[in-house]
């Protein structure tokens, strides 16, 4: 059915008034489900299935329908990712300006490939469509931080520095 | 457009008629010194062409489960109707949905049209060179799943009757 | 160098130029005290005048899109600023969100006031963390400022502003795309009819406009629109950002009026290719836009009639640069691999079809393309964007415009750099 | 009225309507999937394009709305509208979808138990191109259960989301949901909540292609081996439309029947998987005589002379108890014994469900409750003390439901009697008690009218053959009747019974099989008989 | 007549009885394998070696089946007609000589049954009565296509007997008498001394003109499967049905041996003297008698399996069109010589 591997059996959040905050915003529940999911990943590290049911009931919809939602979207993880999610932009600037290289480097420096996660859990990479900054390509998104006008030796220092 | 026939003038000779009759002896004459066609039958088996349409059979993959995947393509192109399926899920899993439970051919409706043969996709049944199937009942000719297997099992190799072929003289009279 | 006066990012290289003690300083929120002063006719009526086009991508009258909203309904109206940015090529509106938040807040609620809707959205995309963050500290900076919330400025005129991030769609930048995705389900384009602008979030009526667009606003009115005509070519007037990426010496936004060469943006403002090398292909409005020839590129100017002329578009005006090294087919399949990503699955072709480009350029990439594959690409670009005849616009075959944002430039790519994707397939017909 | 124009025929069609609507209302074909009449418009298939004189590019016709042109931009000064259908671009059109359609869905035909009303196979036949130009490989999935009694082949989805918006709109609960978006999408459900709920079954009739399967047919038979019989579903009061699908003796699926009058576009999974009831019970097929404690096969003839005696005997002192699960013309026999009281079971009540689209399923799970009310003499309300008090100790009943359980106050009345007739297709309850069992027919195998909770009278048809002995039980009827010998009664069909209960019932007057058809008349509004 | 002279024709009779009905058998079997020959077959070989023995299975079979007698015949005729045919088949070999003169035990014996010196009209005699026979099968079977072919018989018979009558004429005129033994003797001498030499017209014309007697394609019309089912035969089965068969076997074998008689020298052998070699030179003359034979059923077996049917209006203009007045013409010429020559 899902492709989710979660084994908690529920959610809640740890800050009820966000949620309340969050829902005074909208003129209808429904609409608050992005923000519910991005709060809860937040949180979670991930949208887990037990999330899906407690935004469902906040939203007053069917938890199917917030999976639909939640699968949609390319920032909903639907299982655990590492810590730090390194995402490199591949679209044709950044590839133009050596994207490739930064992917085939943090593959030699970690042995992950894109889509896979270090075996102790720190870094997951991922390949990711345009981030809308190429003007300082190549991009790389680590977690909420745009890492602009990369190369090689600038990554490396970064990574060092997330050890 | 039209086509202009002349007539044939029949000559002397042709009014006379001997000597076609006699060229007419003479063609009778020949053949009877002739090498002789007869196919000694029971001993000596025909050997059918490519393409022959006999008897029925139902292939198997190499690892030996059955190709029919109880599509009834065959059945609803038979003319006839003489094809009798009934589908189930398979007893093994691998992808393939289909099965047939059991699988039917009532070869006094058959007529050998090759049909049949042509509507399977999976090229599950096949029409055989085997052309002497006879039988002294009607059950005897309603020909089910493990026959159809069986068929098969003594048709795959080689021409059903090439073994034959060594041991007859064909013409012998 | 231009010697164009930047409007919209006059003051970016101010420190702490997206404070709003800083945005006051330079005469920010001047305009929305006039507009606040007019009746929300005249103020559609200006814009009207101004003949702002919308800076989106398919260059929509503005003033004409609010006119479409019906004035007399019981039902609540929206804005929705359309911040979700993710056009490749294109970053002009990050860099206004961090530096000019204001500006963008104040045209906001100008527009807002136009339409008269109380709620306005900022639909952020959800890579845009921390200028989302930015946006939440200048909203409740103006909320404090009484430029939002209750009585704005004095007036009875009540208007509040909900940030709203996105989650990573390029489909959501489409206006119904986006509507459904604010109302908390997958980012899959509304048909239409009905329009947004009668039934779009909530079935309200609804305005969605870019961030450049609104950020527009406030000098129009404080300047007027004979003013902003007066920039640039008459039927698509305004100063411009331009957002130049790729093999250039210095990438980057540039604000320039509307018309200016392509060749001066690349370069003179740009700095000009990279290392030295040739000019070879040139993406004018993004990765949707037909890519152009150097050719075309060096004669062309960027304004929305003189770019559709040569069968492509000013778009978010993302001009990726190209340079003779490039792969052409390699770009192609970039490109094309983007859509594939990106596309959101509802319609058929675009669902179908962008991944059936995708798998017939990786076969040419990667050696077993055969002849019968440019013709077959050229085939498939029609059936998914329709590209009938360029005269009489767009022929779409997708519920968005979606389909024909991968048929444009795919389909340049093979019709404009046939060579290099025959070079693949030889090659390899040879060695086969 | 705005004046549409087709293809070549005109016509005038409501104003809103979509050209999609209005050209299946005038039996023009336009090609789609993703629209369905009862769920919400997405145009995503695109599949529907047709050719709209003045607009530029090609439109879906399930988007496109007829209304009135103004007079100056009529065309040819008289269409509002004019649509083809048929041109070389149009019929290109769907071409090319059909190809992208058919890209990544297996060539399955042969195992797919959709095959053979299939409208990908269908219209792949119609418009498509005869070869694929893919050459990669096939997208390949593997086939998942979304509840206990559905199956998903994602491999064949064509992703019209017609089952999603099915479970949204009509049944509510939202059990269905796409996953992942664009080419990796495919159809889930979440796994602690599996598509489950009552009208499940529908969403494997809306599909256009062999996606979603009901595991209860699955690999049983091909489509075209079955024969279609229209008919109505005799599981609730709702009386919905349905066709059997059945091959010789055997009924392999129900599906449900367009009648707006009745169900609408669908019917519930009690209604869809209700016959296997019917497989399972032992069948009467011969008439039977409780000797001592046994019961002993007996012959037409004695059966039918036995009641007629019994009945004679008794007088007046008779209750004939009337089924709602029996036909209009079964209960209207009834009534033709004409003396005695007239009784019925107490009503089998479950839960009612109505869901937000309108669609409901009654509490009254019997076919023909109006319909028995309506034609047979008034029934007693309060049959045990009629019977203490007249002394009653003959009964003529009509059986019903396999799942009739008789309550403690009917089991003593049942005591009570001398001599206790039942018609009855199965062994039940009821049918234990009897002294003489006439064998009638199972549910699927009677033939009459059966008048629905809002009063429409619809043709039940039979779609089973008579089994062993077992006789329509109005002929039974109508022996015991004449073999009294104080009338001669003789209807060689329901025909001629309807009409004459039309003579009898005014609501009933002038409904006929013929007149019925396949949709039913309403009896509402004519007045009802006492 | 002393009792060893009864004693020698009985003999002779049996022999001669025998030997037509081993023949007959034979040429069944002969028929059906050169039938077979000559359509690239191979005929019956599975009974006995080289399937001889088939003619014994086809008469077992024969006998075996089920005598079937419709209800509409006229029985006693029925009856009859087999046997009506059958008899003056083996009654007109009777004349024929075989062989030259046999002496055993101090007699003289003449291999021929009855020595009469009216034999050529006692031929013309018995092979009318033939007739009958199917005239009768056809008629009795009270049935369309019997009766059909049994009209065509007579028909045919009437046809052809006058051409073959005429054509012997012509043979007495040479011979100068009726006594078959008598033509022969003409015969004897070289080859050209053969009649058929002397005659060729006449041949021709006899040769025809026995087809036709003997209802042997090309001139089988009283049977012709394809129009009258089985013609005279079609309601007989079983033994009768064998006789009938017998007959047209027994028929042919007779028509050989006239033919032969008549026209290739009978028993004779051209060129040698067998009185002097005695008994030596009489088995010799019967060898000589039975190869002639032989080729001659021979023929009307090569001819059957070459020759379509005729037409019953070519069959009739052939008989009186074309063969009667060329054997008239035939008799004056032949007589125009004699008298000049003599």
């Amino acid at each position: 059915m899902s492709d989710n591997n979660s084994h908690k059996d529920s959610f809640e959040y740890v800050n009820p008034d966000l949620v309340d905050n969050i829902l005074s915003q909208y003129p209808d529940k429904r609409s608050a489900t992005l923000p519910l999911l991005h709060l809860a990943q937040t949180q979670e590290g991930y949208i887990s299935n037990a999330v899906v049911d407690t935004v469902a009931q906040i939203t007053e919809t069917h938890p199917a329908e917030v999976m639909d939602c939640a699968s949609f979207y390319t920032m909903f993880y639907l299982r655990v990712q590492g810590r730090y999610i390194l995402q490199v932009c591949q679209t044709l600037s950044c590839s133009l300006n050596g994207a490739d290289a930064l992917v085939d480097h943090i593959t030699d420096r970690y042995g992950i490939g894109p889509g896979e996660t270090t075996p102790d859990g720190k870094f997951t990479l991922m390949k990711v469509e345009c981030l809308g900054s190429c003007g300082t390509a190549p991009v790389v998104q680590i977690n909420n931080d745009y890492h602009e006008g990369l190369s090689k030796e600038i990554l490396d220092e970064l990574l060092e520095s997330l050890q | 457009m039209a086509t202009i026939v002349t007539s044939y003038e029949p000559t002397f000779w042709d009014k006379l008629y001997f000597p076609a009759l006699l060229r007419g002896l003479m063609v009778t004459l020949r053949h009877f010194f002739q090498k002789k066609v007869t196919i000694q039958y029971p001993d000596a088996k025909y050997i059918p062409p490519e393409g022959y349409r006999g008897l029925h059979r139902l292939n198997k993959y190499p690892d030996g489960r059955i190709r029919c995947v109880a599509c009834e393509m065959c059945a609803a192109a038979c003319p006839s109707g003489c094809i009798h399926i009934v589908p189930g899920a398979p007893p093994w899993e691998d992808g393939k949905e289909r099965y047939p439970v059991s699988f039917d051919i009532d070869l006094l409706r058959c007529i050998f049209c090759g049909f049949c043969e042509m509507a399977c996709p999976e090229q599950a049944i096949e029409l055989t060179e085997i052309y002497d199937f006879s039988n002294s009942s009607r059950e005897g000719l309603w020909i089910n799943k493990d026959g159809l297997l069986e068929v098969y099992e003594m048709t795959k190799d080689e021409n059903y009757y090439m073994k034959k072929s060594h041991e007859a003289d064909l013409t012998s009279g | 160098m231009s010697d164009f006066q930047p409007i919209l990012t006059e003051h970016i290289h101010q420190k702490e130029c997206h404070t709003l003690s800083f945005y006051i300083s330079v005469g920010g929120y001047s305009a929305l005290e006039k507009v606040l002063a007019m009746s929300a006719d005249d103020v559609i009526e200006l814009v009207k005048a101004s003949n702002l086009r919308g800076r989106g991508g398919a260059g929509f009258p503005a003033g004409v899109k609010w006119s479409f909203i019906p004035q007399d309904g019981e039902k609540p109206k929206y804005l929705i600023n359309n911040a979700d940015e993710s056009e490749p090529g294109t970053f002009k509106d990050r860099l206004l969100i961090n530096k000019t938040p204001h500006q963008i807040l104040e045209g906001m609620i100008i527009a807002s006031y136009a339409i008269g809707c109380n709620t306005a959205f900022i639909y952020i995309r959800g890579e845009f963390f921390k200028e989302y963050q930015l946006l939440e500290k200048v909203v409740a900076e103006a909320y404090e400022g009484n430029f939002l919330g209750k009585g704005i400025l004095g007036s009875d005129y009540d208007l509040d502003v909900v940030i709203h991030r996105g989650a990573g769609a390029y489909i959501c930048g489409e206006e119904t795309g986006l509507i459904e995705s604010l109302e908390g389900k997958r980012g899959w384009p509304r048909i239409k009819p009905p329009f947004p602008a009668i039934e779009g979030y909530l079935k309200c009526p609804t305005v969605v406009n870019n961030v450049e667009t609104l950020s527009n606003l406030p000098h129009i009115i404080n300047r007027g629109p004979e003013w902003f005509k007066s920039i640039g070519p008459e039927k698509g007037p305004g100063p411009k950002l331009f957002c130049v990426s790729g093999n250039v010496n210095s990438p980057g936004v540039f604000e320039e009026p509307m018309g200016i060469p392509l060749k001066d943006l690349i370069f003179d403002l740009a700095g000009g290719i990279k290392d030295g090398n040739e000019l070879k292909a040139v993406f004018p409005g993004g990765s949707s836009s037909a890519i152009l020839t150097a050719e075309e590129a060096l004669s062309v100017n960027m304004d929305f009639d003189s770019l559709a002329e040569i069968k492509t578009m000013l778009g978010s005006a993302g001009v990726i640069v190209m340079d003779e090294k490039v792969d052409m087919v390699q770009a192609c399949l970039n490109i094309a691999r983007f859509y594939a990503h990106e596309s959101c699955g509802q319609c058929t072709p675009c669902r179908e079809g962008t991944a059936w480009l995708v798998k017939i350029l990786t076969r040419i990439t990667s050696g077993d393309g055969n002849s019968n594959d440019i013709d077959m690409i050229l085939e498939i670009t029609d059936n998914i964007g329709g590209l009938i005849d360029f005269s009489k616009g767009s022929f779409g075959k997708t519920i968005c415009p979606f389909g024909e944002a991968v048929a444009w430039p795919v389909r340049s790519f093979v019709e404009k750099f046939e060579n290099n994707f025959r070079q693949y397939i030889s090659q390899e017909e040879s060695v086969t | 009225m705005p004046l549409l124009k087709i293809d070549n025929a005109e016509l005038e069609v409501e104003s809103g309507i979509t050209v999609l609507q209005a050209a299946t209302a005038n039996r023009i074909e336009i090609p789609h999937y993703c629209y369905h009449p009862a769920l919400e418009t997405v145009g995503s298939c695109r599949m529907c394009i047709v050719q709209i004189e003045g607009m530029p590019k090609l439109q879906v016709s399930c988007n496109t709305f007829v209304g009135e042109a103004p007079p100056d931009k009529k065309i040819d000064e008289k269409y509002d509208m004019v649509v083809h259908t048929q041109t070389e671009l149009v019929k290109q059109g769907r071409k090319n979808v059909l190809e992208f359609l058919l890209l990544n869905h297996p060539l399955d035909c042969p195992v797919c138990d959709q095959a053979g009303e299939c409208f990908l196979q269908d219209y792949a036949f119609k418009f498509g191109n005869a070869h694929s130009r893919f050459e990669e490989e096939k997208r390949v999935r593997p086939s998942e259960y979304l509840g206990s009694q559905i199956v998903i082949n994602q491999n064949r989805c064509i992703m019209c989301t017609r089952c999603v918006r099915f479970t949204r709109q009509i049944s509510g609960t939202g059990e269905l949901f796409v996953q992942k978006r664009g080419y990796d999408f495919k159809i889930s459900a979440l796994e602690d909540q599996p598509l489950d709920n009552l009208l499940a079954g529908n969403v494997t009739d809306i599909c256009p292609v062999g996606a979603l399967l009901s595991t209860d047919y699955i690999h049983k038979n091909r489509i075209w081996n079955l024969h279609e019989q229209p008919s109505v579903c005799q599981d609730c009061s709702v009386g919905c439309n349905i066709n059997v699908f059945y091959q010789k003796d055997r009924i392999f699926r129900v599906s449900p029947r367009e009648n707006h009058d009745a169900n609408g576009y669908f019917i519930c999974d009690i209604g869809r998987y209700g016959f296997h009831r019917f497989e399972e019970i032992e069948r009467m097929t011969s008439p039977m005589r409780r000797d001592e404690e046994e019961l002993t096969e007996i012959q037409w003839d004695e059966a039918i002379k036995v009641v007629a005696k019994n009945l004679s005997d008794a007088k007046e002192k008779i209750v004939f108890v009337a089924s709602p699960f029996h036909t209009n013309e079964t209960n209207f026999m009834l009534g033709r014994f004409q003396k005695g009281f007239f009784g019925a079971l107490p009503l089998i009540e479950e839960e009612g469900i109505t869901y937000p689209s309108g669609f409901s399923i009654n509490s009254d799970r019997s076919p023909n409750h109006r319909g028995m009310n309506d034609v047979c003499p008034s029934i007693l309300e309060d049959m045990a003390s009629e019977i203490d008090q007249q002394n009653i100790k003959v009964m003529y009943i009509l059986d019903d439901g396999v799942d009739r359980e008789l309550d403690q106050e009917w089991k003593e009345i049942l005591m009570k009697m001398d001599f206790v007739v039942v018609q009855s297709y199965a062994l039940t309850e009821v049918a234990e008690s009897a002294h003489i069992i006439l064998p009638g027919l199972a549910p699927f195998e009677r033939e009459g009218t059966v008048t629905n909770d809002q009063g429409r009278v619809q043709w039940l048809r039979p779609s089973l053959p008579l089994k062993g002995k077992a006789r329509p039980d109005w002929r039974i009827i109508m022996e015991v009747v004449n073999t009294m010998g104080k009338q001669e009664l003789s209807y060689s069909d329901v025909g001629e019974i309807l009409a004459e209960m039309g003579k009898c019932f005014p609501a009933y007057e002038g409904v006929s099989l013929f007149r019925l058809g396949d949709y039913g008349l309403s009896i509402n509004g004519k007045v009802k008989s006492s | 007549m002393d009792i060893v002279t009864l004693i020698i024709i009985c003999v002779k009779a049996l022999v001669v009885f025998a030997a037509i009905m081993l023949t007959v058998m034979a040429m069944t079997l002969a028929e059906r394998r050169i039938s077979a020959f000559m359509q690239n077959r191979l005929g019956p070989n599975r009974v006995g070696p080289k399937g001889l023995l088939q003619p014994l299975a086809d008469g077992i079979k024969f006998l075996m089946k089920e005598d079937v007698i419709p209800s509409g015949v006229d029985k006693p005729i029925f009856l009859l007609a087999p046997v009506m045919l059958i008899v003056p088949a083996l009654m007109t070999f009777a004349i024929i000589p075989f062989g030259s003169e046999l002496h055993l035990f101090g007699r003289a014996i003449q291999l021929q049954v009855a020595d009469i010196n009216i034999g050529v009209l006692y031929i013309l005699a018995l092979t009318s009565v033939g007739v009958y026979g199917i005239v009768l099968a056809g008629w009795s079977s009270n049935s369309k296509y019997p009766l059909l072919g049994g009209l065509r018989s007579s028909a045919q018979l009437i046809s052809y007997e006058l051409a073959m009558g005429l054509a012997i004429v012509s043979i007495i005129l040479l011979a100068g008498s009726l006594r078959l033994n008598d033509i022969i003797i003409q015969q004897q001498g070289h080859f050209l001394s053969w009649n058929v030499f002397k005659q060729p017209l006449a041949f021709l014309i006899f040769v025809v003109a026995v087809y036709a007697e003997t209802n042997r394609l090309p001139f089988d019309l009283t049977e012709a499967e394809q129009e009258l089912v089985g013609g005279y035969h079609t309601e007989y089965s079983s033994i009768k049905f064998a006789m009938f068969y017998m007959a047209e076997y027994a028929n042919m074998i007779t028509a050989s041996a006239l033919t032969v008689t008549l026209f290739l020298g009978g028993w004779d052998i051209p060129l040698m003297n067998e009185a002097a070699l005695g008994n030596l030179g009489v088995l010799l003359s019967v060898v000589s008698f039975v190869i002639k034979t032989a080729l001659f059923l021979f023929i009307f077996i090569w001819v059957r399996w070459t020759f379509p049917r005729f037409r019953y209006d070519q069959l009739m203009r052939l008989g009186w069109k074309v063969m009667l007045p060329l054997a008239l013409v035939n008799i004056f010429l032949t007589a125009g010589y004699l008298t000049l020559t003599v």
